[in-house]
């Protein structure tokens, strides 16, 4: 009941975070910015419309939206937020949830494609490139949960009888994961440095153009798919920096809804005082997450 | 009486020359029918050996004997409309020359005497010499040239080798006649130091003939330059004969407990022939010469194979025949497209399944064959000789063995596949004829059938050949 | 006797120790009381035999011999199918054999290795068959086509009888028959100057691997004295590793492992399509099938051999995929993602043999079951891969990625099952790639508990095997996006039309078996274990945990599909009532699009090309802009090999730079010629003398 | 008995250093004619061949006409039926020539002297000329230019190989074998080598092995 609970409230509160970064952002611009439900009402605007479709798409070009959308959802299903135990869970989830993204990311960029336009194509092999690199740190993360707690799933890693937390034995090493999680989250989900979701310049973006051609609803699956993604995310580095007592129940929420506002803010901080990456220095980027990872997994070694 | 099996061909042949031409090619036929035919009588027991001093029914030479008749009928055969179709036809010297030249084999074949059987081989070089000359063309002749001379001296160095052997007898001071037979009685007694000498002589002689590197020189000339029936029977028999006496001189080395030594010059020999006859056949640019080295090639697998001895020499054996049926039926095939193409050269021929299936048919089935595959029989032998050759301790040796014969693979492999397959546009100047197919057919099937089924007649000849020399080898 | 020898001879030969030739002690040597198995296999074969041998009488009637032949073949597949499974409880009783050549026994003998191996040839095959009804359409080549399909039927024959074959001269007789078929089979276009330099290739390739597996037989029965595989495990460990090493190389080139792949890139794009699946699908994988055999029957637990797979499944895995995303002939590049998947399958087998040297059932059970279930699995999309991309070709008339475009709509059923494969390939869920990948993954984090090389080796395997997916769906995406997606970028791909039936049906097949494998994988899984069950090697097979496995993949696949349809449903209810309308693609401020201007695959793939430059070489030719108003401008890129190049220019033409200085010694001097002959006689009195 | 082998052998020593500096054709044949007779009269005078038969003396004889009148008259018939332009043309100068000689000389001599064990006794000096003899005639083979001079060469070769044939080996286990088989090499040999040469002359107007060198890869 409190999985259920708990992943109600997930689903629900997703779109209000990013509202949060941009809330961020135009403080530190000095601007009053928009409401913090912006998303919601984005959604909604969105939801309200038809849609416009080009005539070169096909099939494909719906798959994408739903595709995405459904691995976001199911990713949540997995996660054990606020350290609740999450609706299910088995050994092995994580390869299969990540896997699932991998599945999203591939209709979405097929859907890019579809529509025949050299700017979404451009933009896709950029999503497509970054993606495969930001697999390599997360493989790398898993590798060195596996060697730290021996189980591959998300309610192990946080519930399970030996949790992750930094004060456990080899907790340093999650120093260095916090980093890199946090580089992988910027890349997974196209945020500045590597990409900047507010630019105007079809030619600079990568997630945003991919998605130029789709309106009403499919463009509002897209979104909610994007949020559900940033919110994972943030949240399995919420709960790697303030690991919290399974034991706690439902009483946990606030503390971990807190760190993950925390963990927004910076989102936004980072935006705020980053200049977003030359598009060749990217690959670098993501490529420090996973030797960070890497080396600590190796660093293990001597640990356990 | 056994020695029929060489006097018919030789007499025949003697009234063939005289003889005009156009009954040569009728007493060709007959004759080679009738030598099969007392071929198979001697097989079956009913010939007694007349002059047992000089003549024996060994199983190894019989075995050749029975290659070598075989062929030469097939060879018969094809060269009924062939020489018609070169236009060659008028003269008796080839049917002549063909049949002595056979009969000089069959003699070599059932040879007792190293003496006889060195007189044999010398008499197949000079009977042979008209053949290579056929063309009377500057190239053929230089072709016979070279291939009188240096194998003239080659065997002058083989009966050299022959009086070190009869002097390692005098040394040890036996009292025997001179013969294989008796000398694999007394091998042991025999001076070891001499007989080592007369083997030395006796492979570089008897190695000349049979194509072994580096005194192979005169074959690729003399087998590009001959008629592809002679070139056939060249490659396809003249060869086992040289290889005969090789074989039977080292039978009494081993005897004689030296076959380690006779053992390892035949295995230098052997990859040194493959390692130069793949240098030549890669980018070759004449497909009678490529079919030559690649002779060279196959001389040197069963020199090797004999030196690795025990299960490789079973495969020699096996290769000896195989090798024999598809060489020859290449042979035979590279005469269809020389007579459709009056070509050799390999970069002006192109599309041979276009413009003569049949011919390409039996031209890369052979070419299969040769590469050692399925269903051809030298896939067998090439499995034993490797499997011989790391079994007797020999692992450099079958590496080197091993990149030897890809070296060969590669080379022949793309000219064959752009004979075969490339594309070029011809104008065919003889077309294909029953008489030019058939026989290079039955060669092929000859060496599939001897894959799938081998008589046991047969076998047990092979297993006799091989039991001599092969006694200390066990599973 | 009937020989005349001299008496004393005789009685020599008498004395003299038989040659004794280890004739292979034969399995079944115990009555086989239930024949009926072996009848019905033998049947299934023979069938087979007879459908390839009839186009052969019957060529004269095109239409008549393409149905005689596909239909006799598909029965007896189906034939070899039945008999597989009646025979399923005792694979041993499925055995027979024949003395051949006086000296071998021609044994076949099975086991449930055989029988998984068997799977993908007696499922693919057909389907592949009945393609080919439509794919070879020119009544003019009928005869060229009988031959195609005599050679095709034997190949089918020979690959089954590979997976039996009992001892060594048997394996290699019906190994070298594989090959020579298959060389035939690639040569079908032989008109064409690549196909004949593929079919080189190939060739060499082949032969060089048969010879360096006939080597490993060779040290095997130096040291067992015995042709039967069943002695192979008695030779000392020590020569194990060597023998096993001979014989990875020699199924390598085979397989085509990494750098022995060359050949497979030229041969796959040459042959005809259903050729390319069923020599990519099932013919690759008897090279898997080697050296899995070659593993168990040696029953080394050397740690090395794994390790050595393991290195060469990564290499593989990665610059095969790497390869492929270079490529733009869209045969090509999935004969490169052969390369890739057979060292996915080469990863499993590495680290399934690292879990029999530490002693770990479960590490060895799941990477053995992955490798096996990946090489089901990918003769499946695979084959479905070449497929599609064999009616793409056919009906567009080019392979080159970057001509192709918008064939989804065109090519409607061509385009989805194709984009099924796609995501099977890719490794991705619900689809069957993704469960066999699992299995290996769930290997590799098995390992991790060891420490030292092991641990390295399996983080190693583990990222790679992540950026092998990444880099996997990458190139699919490209595939899918470019060649059926978007604009038609030539008027060939604008009037591509649908294949026919016989064309299409296999395809659907092959999409709806990478679906329910995806869907169902908890069998699958099984099947996989059941594969692996006459293997002793590898210990007791926790059976509870692979059912678990099972269930847990089926759970996450159907979760996912239900979340999908939510949605699906969702969209439904939300789009009710609403206005759809039709527009151009959106052109970023460009207001007369055309279709050239659409990304094409090549630029798609350059930046992780180039990201991955020392092990790929990318050749540019660039015709620079350089008066004010330029006329023209030219640029093309390529990728090669690094394999190839290093045996072109590495190995290839420094040899032939020898070997042309040697030609030196056949000069056609007379005299010199003597004097070679002088020179052996002087040679060898030295060696006789010093 | 015995010095009279030992001058024989001599004097087919010097006629072998003789044919190596001979710079004309007819000289180089007359040369052959003493040396073949020379060779085939030396197994009448050895010791071991004194009981032999009458049939045996009528063999030798017959060798000695072969090899010191027929074969000779041969070459002389072939060359003055061919045109010889240029003499013997040599590749190696006849000075060097000479002096290879000596070394093979001294060679053999050494080489006898290796072997002493194993040669019946008081021989020694037939294996040396043999050896020299055949070693030259692969020097001539080699070293000269026209084909006439390679057929030189062979006989020469041939000569040596006969000395050691009847002249090292007892006879009884030969019986004649060896003579005959010899005597039809030669004969057919040479009659096969003439009308090559022949040919050769009539197609290339010449006999240099120059020519001959069309067959090569």
């Amino acid at each position: 009941m409190e999985s259920l609970v708990s992943i109600g409230i997930a689903l629900l509160s997703a779109p209000l975070f990013p509202g949060i970064i941009l809330k961020v952002k135009a403080l530190f611009a000095g601007k009053k910015g928009p409401p913090l439900l912006i998303k919601y009402y984005t959604l909604l605007k969105l939801l309200r419309k038809g849609s416009v479709y080009s005539s070169t798409t096909t099939f494909v070009f719906k798959l994408g939206p739903l595709v995405s959308c459904a691995g976001g959802i199911m990713i949540l299903l997995f996660f054990p937020l606020a350290a609740v135990v999450p609706v299910l869970s088995f050994h092995g989830d994580v390869l299969v949830l990540f896997y699932i993204m991998a599945t999203g990311r591939f209709f979405t960029i097929a859907a890019a494609l579809d529509t025949g336009s050299p700017f979404q194509g451009m933009g896709a092999a950029r999503e497509a490139f970054f993606g495969t690199l930001a697999e390599a740190s997360i493989f790398a993360i898993l590798i060195l949960f596996y060697r730290m707690t021996g189980a591959l799933s998300f309610g192990e890693y946080f519930t399970g009888a030996t949790p992750i937390s930094l004060t456990g034995p080899s907790g340093a090493l999650l120093l260095l994961v916090i980093v890199a999680l946090f580089m992988v989250l910027l890349t997974e989900n196209s945020r500045v440095p590597v990409d900047d979701p507010a630019t105007h310049l079809e030619l600079t973006m990568i997630h945003e153009v991919m998605i130029l051609d789709h309106s009403g609803p499919d463009l509002a699956l897209i979104e909610l798919g994007s949020f559900y993604k940033l919110y994972f995310y943030a949240a399995f580095l919420t709960l790697i920096v303030c690991p919290l007592n399974p034991a706690g129940g439902l009483l946990n929420l606030p503390i971990f809804y807190g760190v993950l506002v925390l963990i927004y803010v910076t989102i936004g901080l980072v935006e705020s005082t980053m200049a977003r990456f030359q598009m060749s220095l990217v690959p670098k980027f993501v490529l420090a997450s996973s030797i960070l990872v890497v080396f600590a997994a190796i660093l293990t070694m001597g640990f356990i | 009486m056994l020695e029929l099996i060489f006097i018919l061909p030789m007499l025949t042949g003697l009234v063939t020359l005289a003889v005009p031409p156009y009954l040569g090619r009728g007493v060709l036929l007959v004759t080679a029918i009738l030598h099969f035919q007392l071929t198979i009588m001697a097989w079956l027991g009913k010939l007694p050996v007349y002059a047992e001093r000089f003549f024996s029914e060994t199983p190894e030479g019989m075995l050749v004997l029975l290659v070598t008749s075989f062929i030469f009928l097939c060879i018969a055969c094809y060269s009924m409309r062939y020489m018609e179709e070169t236009g060659l036809s008028n003269g008796t010297v080839f049917p002549g020359c063909m049949l002595l030249f056979l009969g000089t084999m069959s003699m070599v074949t059932l040879a007792d005497h190293p003496i006889v059987l060195w007189i044999a081989i010398e008499a197949t070089t000079l009977v042979s010499a008209p053949l290579i000359f056929l063309h009377h063309s500057k190239e053929a002749l230089e072709a016979t040239w070279k291939y009188v001379l240096i194998c003239s001296v080659g065997i002058a160095l083989a009966l050299l080798g022959c009086f070190f052997i009869t002097l390692s007898i005098d040394i040890a001071e036996i009292e025997i006649s001179l013969s294989f037979t008796f000398l694999n009685q007394v091998a042991t007694q025999l001076d070891p130091m001499w007989l080592k000498v007369g083997f030395i002589f006796v492979v570089i002689g008897f190695g000349t003939k049979m194509g072994l590197a580096p005194m192979h020189t005169w074959l690729p000339d003399a087998h590009s330059q001959a008629p592809c029936p002679a070139s056939a029977l060249l490659s396809g028999a003249l060869l086992n004969c040289a290889f005969l006496g090789i074989y039977k001189v080292h039978t009494v080395m081993y005897l004689a407990g030296l076959g380690e030594f006779s053992g390892n010059i035949l295995i230098g020999f052997g990859l040194l022939s493959m390692f130069v006859a793949g240098v030549f056949i890669l980018r070759q640019p004449d497909y009678k010469r490529l079919l030559a080295y690649s002779s060279i090639e196959n001389m040197g697998i069963i020199a090797f194979g004999v030196g690795i001895g025990g299960f490789a020499l079973y495969g020699a054996i096996l290769h000896m025949i195989h090798h024999s049926l598809i060489k020859s039926s290449l042979f035979l095939s590279a005469g269809n497209i020389h007579l459709g193409f009056d070509t050799k050269i390999i970069n002006r021929i192109g599309g041979l399944i276009k413009y003569f299936p049949k011919t390409f048919l039996s031209f890369f089935a052979g070419f299969v064959g040769i590469s050692g595959l399925p269903p051809f029989g030298i896939f067998i032998s090439e499995l034993f000789i490797l499997i011989g050759a790391f079994q007797t301790g020999h692992p450099v040796s079958a590496i080197l063995f091993m990149l030897s014969m890809l070296l060969v693979l590669a080379g022949a492999a793309q000219i064959f596949t752009n004979m075969s397959f490339g594309v070029r546009e011809h104008e065919v100047l003889v077309r294909e004829n029953v008489l030019r197919i058939v026989p290079p057919y039955i060669l092929l099937l000859a060496s599939i059938t001897l894959c799938v089924w081998m008589p046991s007649a047969m076998y047990t000849a092979i297993m006799n050949t091989i039991k001599i020399i092969g006694g200390t080898i066990h599973g | 006797m009937f020989w005349g020898i001299a008496p004393s001879v005789k009685a020599r030969l008498n004395t003299a120790i038989v040659l004794e030739i280890g004739l292979p002690v034969l399995a079944d040597n115990k009555k086989n009381d239930n024949q009926e198995p072996m009848n019905i296999f033998l049947l299934a074969l023979a069938m087979i035999l007879v459908g390839g041998a009839l186009p052969l009488l019957t060529y004269r009637w095109f239409m008549l011999t393409k149905c005689l032949s596909v239909g006799v073949t598909t029965i007896g597949c189906i034939t070899g199918f039945y008999s597989i499974f009646s025979a399923n409880a005792d694979p041993a009783s499925l055995a027979w054999s024949w003395p051949w050549l006086h000296v071998f026994t021609l044994a076949f003998t099975f086991d449930s290795l055989s029988f998984f191996f068997l799977l993908p040839i007696f499922l693919i095959c057909p389907l592949a068959a009945i393609y080919s009804c439509f794919y070879f359409e020119r009544a003019e080549n009928s005869l060229r086509t009988a031959i195609s399909y005599f050679f095709t039927n034997i190949l089918i024959v020979s690959m089954a009888l590979v997976t039996a074959a009992a001892n060594m001269p048997t394996f290699a007789l019906v190994w070298e028959i594989m090959s020579i078929s298959s060389y035939f089979l690639v040569m079908y276009d032989y008109e064409k100057t690549t196909t004949r330099a593929a079919g080189y290739l190939y060739f060499l390739f082949a032969q060089a691997g048969a010879l360096l597996i006939f080597a490993s037989f060779g040290v095997i029965f130096s040291h067992s004295g015995s042709f039967d595989f069943a002695q192979a495990a008695t030779i000392p460990e020590s020569v194990k590793l060597m023998v096993f090493l001979l014989a990875f190389l020699g199924f390598g080139s085979k397989a085509g492992i990494f750098p022995l792949h060359i050949w497979l890139p030229h041969a796959h794009p040459a042959a005809p399509s259903h050729i390319s699946a069923i020599m990519s699908g099932v013919m690759i994988k008897m090279g898997i099938y080697g050296i899995l055999r070659f593993y168990f029957v040696l029953g080394a637990t050397d740690i090395r051999l794994g390790q050595t797979v393991l290195v060469f499944g990564i290499i593989s895995g990665l610059l095969g995929v790497l390869y492929a995303l270079g490529k733009h002939n869209i045969k090509r590049l999935l004969a490169y993602h052969s390369v890739e998947n057979i060292g996915i399958i080469l990863m499993g087998a590495g680290l399934g043999m690292i879990g029999v040297a530490q002693g770990d059932a479960v590490m060895a059970g799941f990477g053995f079951a992955g490798c096996l279930l990946h090489v089901l699995n990918h003769s499946i999309f695979k084959s479905l891969l070449f497929l599609g991309a064999g009616a793409v070709i056919r009906r567009t008339g080019t392979s080159h990625v970057d001509q192709l475009g918008g064939l989804m709509k065109r090519m409607p059923v061509t385009g989805k099952t194709f984009l099924v494969g796609s995501v099977s390939i890719s490794g991705l869920p619900p689809f069957n790639g993704f469960v066999s990948e699992f299995l290996v993954y769930f290997a590799a984090f098995q390992g991790l508990q060891y420490s030292q090389s092991t641990l390295l080796l399996t983080m190693i395997a583990i990222i790679s095997l992540a950026v092998i997916g990444g880099l996997a769906s990458f190139c699919f995406t490209k595939v899918v996006g470019i060649v059926f997606l978007g604009e038609p970028r030539t008027e060939n791909a604008r009037r591509a039309t649908e294949g026919g039936w016989a064309m299409t049906v296999p395809m659907v097949l092959l999409a709806g078996a990478c679906l329910v494998i995806g869907i169902f994988p908890a069998s699958f899984i099984k099947l996989a274990f059941a594969g692996l069950a006459d293997i002793t090697l590898l210990g007791q097979v926790n059976t509870v945990l692979v059912a678990t496995i099972g269930a847990h993949l089926a759970l996450g696949s159907r979760l996912f599909l239900a979340i999908i349809f939510f949605v699906v449903l969702c969209r439904k209810l939300l789009y009710r009532g609403k206005e759809i309308t039709e527009g151009p693609t959106w052109g970023c401020g460009f207001t007369r699009p055309t279709a050239r201007i659409q990304y094409t695959g090549t630029s798609y793939a350059r930046s992780v090309v180039d990201f991955f430059r020392p092990f790929v070489l990318i050749r540019e030719t660039e015709v620079r802009l350089q008066k004010i108003f330029p006329k023209r401008t030219a640029y093309t890129s390529r990728v090669d090999d690094i394999a190839e190049a290093a045996m072109i220019y590495g190995v290839a033409f420094p040899l032939l730079a020898v070997l042309r200085k040697l030609r030196w010694i056949q000069h056609g001097n007379v005299q010199l010629y003597i004097g070679y002959i002088i020179v052996a006689i002087l040679v060898l009195l030295l060696v006789l003398f010093i | 008995m015995k010095n009279i082998n030992d001058m024989i052998m001599v004097v087919i020593l010097l006629s072998v250093l003789l044919s190596l500096a001979s710079s004309r054709l007819i000289t180089l044949i007359k040369i052959m004619a003493v040396q073949g007779f020379l060779v085939s009269l030396l197994p009448l005078l050895l010791e071991h061949h004194s009981s032999m038969g009458s049939g045996g003396l009528i063999f030798f004889q017959v060798m000695i006409l072969t090899k010191g009148i027929l074969i000779p008259v041969l070459l002389y018939v072939a060359l003055k039926r061919i045109a010889i332009q240029r003499e013997i043309e040599p590749i190696i100068g006849y000075h060097a020539s000479l002096f290879a000689g000596l070394i093979i000389i001294l060679l053999s001599v050494f080489i006898t002297d290796r072997l002493h064990l194993a040669v019946p006794s008081g021989q020694e000096l037939i294996l040396t000329t043999a050896i020299t003899t055949m070693s030259a005639g692969f020097f001539l083979m080699m070293g000269r230019k026209k084909a006439i001079t390679q057929v030189i060469g062979y006989l020469m070769l041939e000569n040596g190989i006969f000395l050691i044939g009847t002249a090292l080996i007892k006879h009884f286990h030969t019986v004649y074998m060896v003579e005959f088989g010899l005597l039809l090499d030669l004969l057919v040999g040479v009659m096969v080598m003439g009308i090559i040469l022949h040919n050769i002359n009539h197609a290339f107007d010449d006999i240099d092995t120059d020519l001959l060198n069309r067959l090569k890869d």
